[in-house]
């Protein structure tokens, strides 16, 4: 046990606490919140993998816009500043029954294979290399020969969701 | 050193809580923020597969990248569209929007 | 300018026009046409140039003119897996494809002019998602006022999606691999979705669409498991490395008897089978009628249905893997030449019975294709290459003649006022012959082609070479199958010959009618040319006569094709001792069928009237002209059933069964013993009845309360844990 | 043993582990409590900062709006923030009825830790940094939402009309304002060719600011309103909404948040001199790091007089104009300045041009496009109004023709 698998341990742990909460607050704001939180710990297991950029990216998109949105959403579509009907709907236990049937079938099926155990190799401790690495994926983004077209088609996607959300949200005159 | 089914394991569950909340949340902000966690759970599995399989590629990174911009784009739309909702008929509860009703 | 940069270059014209017309000139109609026309025109220069270096180039087939450029490097290293490419390549059967395809293009968008009224006023009444309804021109001065046509209201809408689905259909012509196949085609099937309910107001034309994309997205769906299945297998989509593979294609698959060549082949000939309108999946073609007449050309015969072909031709390999002629057939080429051959028979029986003259088209259409699939299905691959390309011509003739009729039809139906008339009706036609004598000769023309008239038009050649190929191949079954569909080609060719142009004006609106525009007749005689030229190019060696003056350049530029997989042979048609029995049997249909159609039809006087053939045939005829109550059985065998699955299966017993059950049995439980225990202590009969009609009434109101549900996350809860179930069962059952 | 005067933090470190392992701790355990000292000293230092931030910041602005400001407390008053800690620290801490007390405390905390977090990553002088990030600027700009969304909780979570009225406007403000900001700072990262700030420090041997002075401009210019500062100061536009977001908040929350946005200014301006002015960089810095530590503070202490000057001396916008400012100005320029940076400073380094050279060439293409877009803005400036002046008629017994002339005029 290695203190770097008990910090995992007590983050995994934290998030995915955080996570039930998100799904079962009874304020919107504080399933936000908590949804803020279980996204933070997503980044510290980024960092554990030691891809800081991602760790990093992570808090940026997630934290700093979509947590944001989120937010900014549940504030201008609240009945009352606490809202007070029901949390989940008559189906609940049924989905409950069938994201636990998932959540079997996937662990299920990674301790079937076999490979599954052997993984643990040493990640290099580089670093120095994280810099690099960056470099290589930003020239990777844009050279022709590689991901150039999904990365304009996802500077596409981005433009297309901007105008279609300005659109649809924007006030009809 | 942290072996990758720990990662793998932590995922497949962190998915199917988010996979939980779409499912039985009323509030569609909240359904909202359940895909943002199933969405997670996808990054969580392509980096750590990335990193311990494929150190030396680059398909893990893009594909992390990709899914993080789908994400905002399907948060910006998404919330636009429940506020949308909101402003029409006053609601944000899903099951009261229950317009495609066969 | 390499020629590689200048085919990449092909598809774009179209596409920049569609953006440009959505885009900027959407209220500028003359803009528009001149865009779509133009950009059509450059694609069409750019082909032309491309088909000519082509030709010209010696052993195309072994180095095609081909470049790629990677947009997903992905996939486990050390594996075949190859990174996903978007590439293109112009192979003898591209090279041929592209030509008809730009020719055909370019004349059907120049028609579309003509047919959607340029010029001509804006109608009184007509409103976007309605045909043009005519416009009332006053004359002050003499106080007359005479009605004509009016143009189109959408008019740029139009071009700017046939100019989209121009772009498809190129994409899929020039791409060198089938995922980018896989990607034109399912733009044309939005596209054709989008203009064949270009009349969106009125009910058949939604109705139409909507089943045209149905049908063909069933196709679809199993085309995309063919892809699927065959890059797992080869780790490529591309065309080149299909044969290099051959021996990882012949490995048995998870079907037991069946290699994965032949299960791919078949999976993708049914994407093939949805999206040309082979039997069982025919019905969204005639339907598809409702559409604007160019686009029923553009669909019918210059793109989607030889797409279909096209695609065919290109898994022709796959289907074959592991024959060489002289062999008995495989799995699925057998499939082919059985569906094939059956479609050819069974759709031209049906378009003996129709009375709208582009229904007709419409069945021939479906029994040429037919045709092609049947040639494949025998092995004769160049004759089915041929063929597409002759009857691209001729039937894009045909149909936009029969546009040119309707068009003239309506003049008259402007004219009388008579709306009710339906102009497209061939009994209320008659006589148009010296009405409209343009549209008259050419129509004549394609239709010999169509019917195979010997020696002259291009149909008799390719279909010569179809009947050979299956006479050749020893497959008597198909042969008189074949010969058969052909003799009734040509009998419901003369009957609508006959029909429409030849005898007297049977309707007052008929007397009236005149001819088109420039804009429609010019492509119609460009076209008629090709109808008949066209099969100058394949004549096969062994005819008498000719055969030896006139080289087989077809052949011998499609046959080095290299299809077939094990042996890596090429494509020649099977060597057969040329014999005279299909020839003459061709000569004897084709006349034979003409000469009938013409002496059954010749003394029809009077519109309305019971069709004379109809009469000998009786309970047949019924059959014929409800086209085998297909889509009544499709609608019980099929529509209702999904019908009733999400109606009553996911909505009343899942969502009202299992989950409120669950939650309010125990109540109803409780509602009852209770109800139950008063009605044994109360005495009083009336007390009791009452009681019980309280209780009934109470359990109703919460049953029928409940089926107002139809919440989105209840069916997906529903999938989920169905999805669990499944997943279960094969990880135990299957895998275990 | 390292030197102190060529590595102080390394001398400091060594010492203290030499010190605690012979007092018998495990090496793990000393370099996890020196972790902590260091993580625990950084924004002491931040916060001992702000102290005199407040005094310089009064005195300044009230020495340009003619008062003396705090004389009172010690010399020119210098003591004077003292005074005002005490005052806030003994003051009661009120939480309102029906707030969200989850949000409502979380605010202020997020607002201070937001603000320290950049200070993490900020390169203080040579060999003295907080951590040595390959993605430092990522980390900025990341640290920054949580300020955004420490504002959105308050004015949220006070259940104060006014308060969320303010916290919409901030994060209205925040939001857009980021977006020229990001793009801006992308600049001095492609100059440098990396995101981590001590290369882009060690890369400057000319200050960006000569080779991107439109991207310094704007940087300023966003990152003044990114601190909620006048003229930018509407998320607490007195007039209009009783105090913003932090209407509610009292003792030491207000505190709170009243350093956080000092600080935040603080921090912003030095983080323009560590992407435009060179950073830490100056005579003898690398052979005395202290010496660049005073050198960051000079110069971060003139670009915070600017930023006081500002405040001093613009009014505050209206809403809809700054958003306009935002969007219709800042973003395209910054956009198109994007561009055409990558694009000259690709070909002059491609072209193997000198330092100078690339850097006359960017200045002079910068100031190009600046005045370029200033003649386009110019263009659709709306004309003053013009003054109308109305000849008043004489007033006369009799109505003559000039009077009712007159009264066309004044009519007119």
């Amino acid at each position: 046990m290695t203190p770097l698998q008990i910090v995992f341990l007590i983050v995994t742990v934290a998030t995915l606490i955080s996570a039930v909460m998100v799904v079962s607050a009874r304020r919107m704001l504080h399933a936000a919140l908590w949804l803020i939180l279980s996204l933070l710990g997503i980044a510290v297991l980024f960092v554990t993998l030691e891809t800081s950029f991602f760790a990093i990216v992570q808090v940026m998109v997630y934290v700093g816009a979509i947590a944001i949105l989120i937010v900014f959403a549940v504030m201008l579509t609240r009945r009352d500043i606490q809202d007070r009907d029901k949390v989940t709907n008559r189906g609940a236990w049924a989905a409950a029954l069938a994201a636990l049937g998932v959540a079997g079938g996937l662990v299920g099926a990674l301790t079937g294979w076999q490979a599954f155990a052997s993984i643990r190799p040493e990640l290099a401790a580089d670093s120095a290399a994280e810099g690099t690495r960056i470099a290589q994926l930003g020239m990777a983004l844009v050279s022709p020969d590689a991901y150039a077209i999904p990365f304009e088609v996802a500077s596409v996607l981005l433009i297309g969701a901007l105008i279609g959300a300005i659109y649809v949200a924007g006030e009809r005159k | 050193m942290i072996p990758l089914s720990w990662y793998l394991i932590f995922a497949a569950l962190l998915f199917a809580v988010g996979l939980y909340g779409v499912m039985a949340r009323r509030n569609s902000v909240g359904i909202l923020m359940g895909i943002e966690l199933m969405l997670n759970a996808v990054n969580v599995n392509l980096i750590a597969f990335w990193r311990y399989l494929y150190p030396d590629r680059l398909d893990g990174q893009v594909f992390v990248a990709v899914v993080l911009v789908a994400a905002a784009a399907e948060a910006v739309v998404g919330l636009a569209l429940i506020i949308s909702a909101y402003r029409r008929h006053k609601t944000v509860v899903a099951d009261e929007m229950t317009l495609l009703k066969g | 300018m390499t020629i590689e940069t200048l085919i990449w270059l092909i598809p774009l014209p179209p596409l920049l026009a569609f953006a440009l017309i959505v885009l900027f000139t959407n209220r500028r109609k003359a803009l528009s046409h001149t865009i779509a026309v133009a950009a059509a025109g450059i694609s069409w220069l750019l082909g032309m140039v491309i088909f000519i270096s082509a030709i010209t180039r010696e052993g195309l087939a072994e180095n095609p003119f081909a470049s790629a450029i990677n947009w997903l490097p992905i996939g486990a290293e050390g594996a075949v897996i190859h990174p996903f490419q978007i590439g293109v390549q112009i192979d003898p059967l591209s090279a041929v494809t592209l030509f008809f395809v730009v020719w055909t293009v370019l004349m059907i968008f120049i028609y579309s002019i003509g047919y959607h009224n340029f010029g001509s006023p804006k109608g009184d009444a007509d409103q976007p998602g309605l045909p043009p309804a005519g416009a009332t021109l006053r004359d002050k001065k003499a106080k007359t006022k005479r009605v004509v046509p009016s143009v189109e209201p959408m008019y740029s809408r139009f071009f700017a999606l046939i100019s989209l689905f121009a772009f498809a259909m190129l994409v899929l012509v020039i791409s060198d691999n089938f995922l980018t196949v896989y990607i034109g085609w399912e733009i044309m099937g939005f596209c054709s979705y989008a203009l064949i309910g270009f009349w969106y107001a009125k009910p058949s034309a939604r109705a139409a669409a909507v089943k045209a994309f149905m049908t063909t997205r069933v196709g679809d769906i199993f085309l995309l498991l063919g892809l699927v299945a065959l890059y797992s297998v080869i780790g490529s989509l591309n065309y080149r490395d299909v044969i290099p593979n051959a021996q990882a294609l012949m490995a048995t698959s998870v079907i037991p008897g069946l290699s994965w060549a032949g299960l791919i082949g078949i999976l993708m000939f049914i994407g093939v089978i949805g999206k040309s309108a082979q039997f069982p999946l025919h019905i969204w073609l005639p339907d598809a009628m409702e559409g604007p007449t160019p686009v029923s050309a553009m669909i019918h015969a210059a793109t989607m249905v030889s797409a279909g072909v096209y695609l065919a031709l290109r898994i022709f390999p796959l289907a074959t893997m592991g024959w060489t002629p002289g062999e008995p057939i495989t799995t699925a080429m057998t499939l082919m030449a059985f569906i094939g051959a059956f479609t050819a028979l069974f759709a031209a029986t049906i378009a003996v019975g129709q009375n709208d003259i582009k229904r007709v088209l419409a069945y021939s259409t479906i029994s040429q294709l037919g045709y092609m699939i049947a040639a494949l299905g025998v092995g004769a691959y160049v004759a089915a290459a041929f063929h597409l390309m002759t009857h691209a011509f001729f039937k894009a003739l045909l149909f936009l003649g029969s546009g040119s009729v309707i068009h003239g039809m309506e003049h008259g139906v402007l004219h009388t006022g008579n709306h009710h008339l339906d102009p497209q009706d061939m009994r209320n036609m008659g006589g148009l012959k010296d009405r409209m004598p343009r549209t008259f000769w050419t129509f004549t023309i394609g239709g010999m082609a169509l019917s195979g008239l010997p020696v002259v038009t291009a149909g008799f050649w390719s279909k010569d070479e179809i009947l050979t190929g299956a006479f050749g191949s020893g497959h008597m079954v198909v042969f008189v199958v074949l010969a058969a569909a052909a003799l009734l080609t040509a009998f419901y060719t003369a009957r609508q010959i006959t029909l429409t142009f030849l005898g007297k004006p049977r309707t007052s609106e008929a007397e009236h009618a005149h001819e088109s525009a420039q804009t429609m007749t010019v492509p119609l005689i460009v076209l008629s040319v090709f109808a008949v030229a066209a099969g100058w190019v394949g004549i096969p060696h062994a005819f008498p006569g000719l055969g030896e003056l006139v080289p087989n350049l077809f052949e011998e530029f499609v046959g080095s094709m290299p299809v077939y997989g094990a042996a890596g042979e090429t494509a020649h048609v099977i060597e057969v001792a040329h014999s005279y029995i299909p020839l003459a049997t061709s000569l004897l249909v084709s006349l034979g069928g003409l000469a009938l159609g013409y002496l059954a039809y010749r003394d029809y006087q009077t519109a309305g009237a019971p069709d004379p053939v109809g009469r000998r045939l009786g309970f047949y005829w019924t059959w014929l002209e409800n086209r085998y109550y297909f889509d009544e059985f499709y609608r019980w065998a099929f529509i209702r059933p999904s019908q009733w699955l999400s109606e009553v299966f996911t909505y009343r017993w899942v969502d009202k069964g299992i989950i409120d059950g669950f939650l309010h049995g125990v109540a109803r439980g409780t509602l009852r013993a209770g109800g139950f225990v008063r009605n044994w202590i109360d005495v009083n009969v009336v007390n009791r009845l009452s009681d019980l009609t309280g209780v009934g009434v109470r359990e109703a109101g919460t049953e029928l309360r409940r089926v107002q549900s139809g919440h989105i996350q209840q069916y997906m809860i529903t999938a989920a844990l169905l999805l669990v179930v499944v997943g279960a069962v094969i990880y135990f059952m299957v895998l275990a | 043993m390292p030197n102190f005067w060529s590595d102080p933090v390394g001398f400091l470190i060594q010492w203290l582990t030499n010190l605690l392992t012979g007092l018998g701790l495990s090496p793990e355990l000393v370099k996890f409590l020196l972790a902590f000292l260091g993580a625990a000293l950084l924004p002491l230092m931040a916060m001992l900062f702000v102290v005199f931030l407040i005094w310089y910041e009064r005195k300044l602005y009230a020495r340009m709006q003619d008062r003396f400001g705090p004389n009172r407390l010690g010399p020119w008053g210098i003591f004077q923030t003292f005074a005002d800690m005490g005052k806030i620290f003994t003051k009661e801490i009120i939480t309102p009825a029906g707030v969200d007390l989850i949000p409502f405390n979380l605010a202020p905390i997020l607002a201070v830790g937001a603000v320290l977090l950049v200070w993490a990553v900020m390169p203080l002088a040579p060999r003295i940094v907080g951590v040595d990030l390959s993605v430092g600027l990522i980390f900025v700009i990341a640290a920054g939402g949580f300020g955004e969304l420490a504002i959105m909780l308050a004015g949220w979570g006070s259940n104060n009309k006014y308060a969320l009225l303010g916290g919409f406007r901030a994060v209205a403000l925040l939001l857009s304002y980021e977006v020229p900001m990001v793009i801006a700072m992308l600049i001095p990262a492609m100059l440098a060719g990396s995101l981590n700030l001590v290369e882009i420090v060690a890369s400057q041997d000319v200050p960006y600011l000569l080779l991107a002075p439109v991207a310094a401009l704007i940087f300023f210019i966003t990152q003044v309103a990114e601190s909620g500062r006048a003229p930018f100061d509407l998320v607490e536009a007195e007039s209009e909404l009783v105090a913003g977001y932090n209407t509610e908040y009292s003792g030491l929350k207000f505190g709170m948040f009243y350093v956080a946005e000092f600080l935040h200014a603080f921090t912003s301006s030095m983080l323009f001199v560590t992407l435009f002015l060179g950073g830490y960089r100056g005579p003898f810095a690398n052979e005395f790091p202290l010496l660049g530590l005073v050198y960051l503070m000079v110069k971060t202490f003139i670009v915070y007089f600017v930023t006081i000057l500002f405040r001093g001396a613009l009014p505050r916008f209206r809403i809809d104009q700054m958003l306009d400012l935002n969007w219709k100005v800042l973003t395209p320029l910054i956009l198109a300045m994007v561009f055409v940076t990558a694009l000259v400073d690709k070909i002059v380094v491609q072209a193997g041009g000198p330092l100078l050279v690339r850097t006359i060439v960017l200045f002079v293409v910068n100031m190009l496009i600046f005045w370029f877009s200033s003649k386009l803005l110019q263009r659709n400036v709306r004309p003053p109004r013009r003054k109308v002046s109305v000849q008043r008629p004489l007033a006369t017994a009799n109505v003559t023709p000039s009077a009712s002339q007159g009264q066309d005029n004044l009519s007119a």
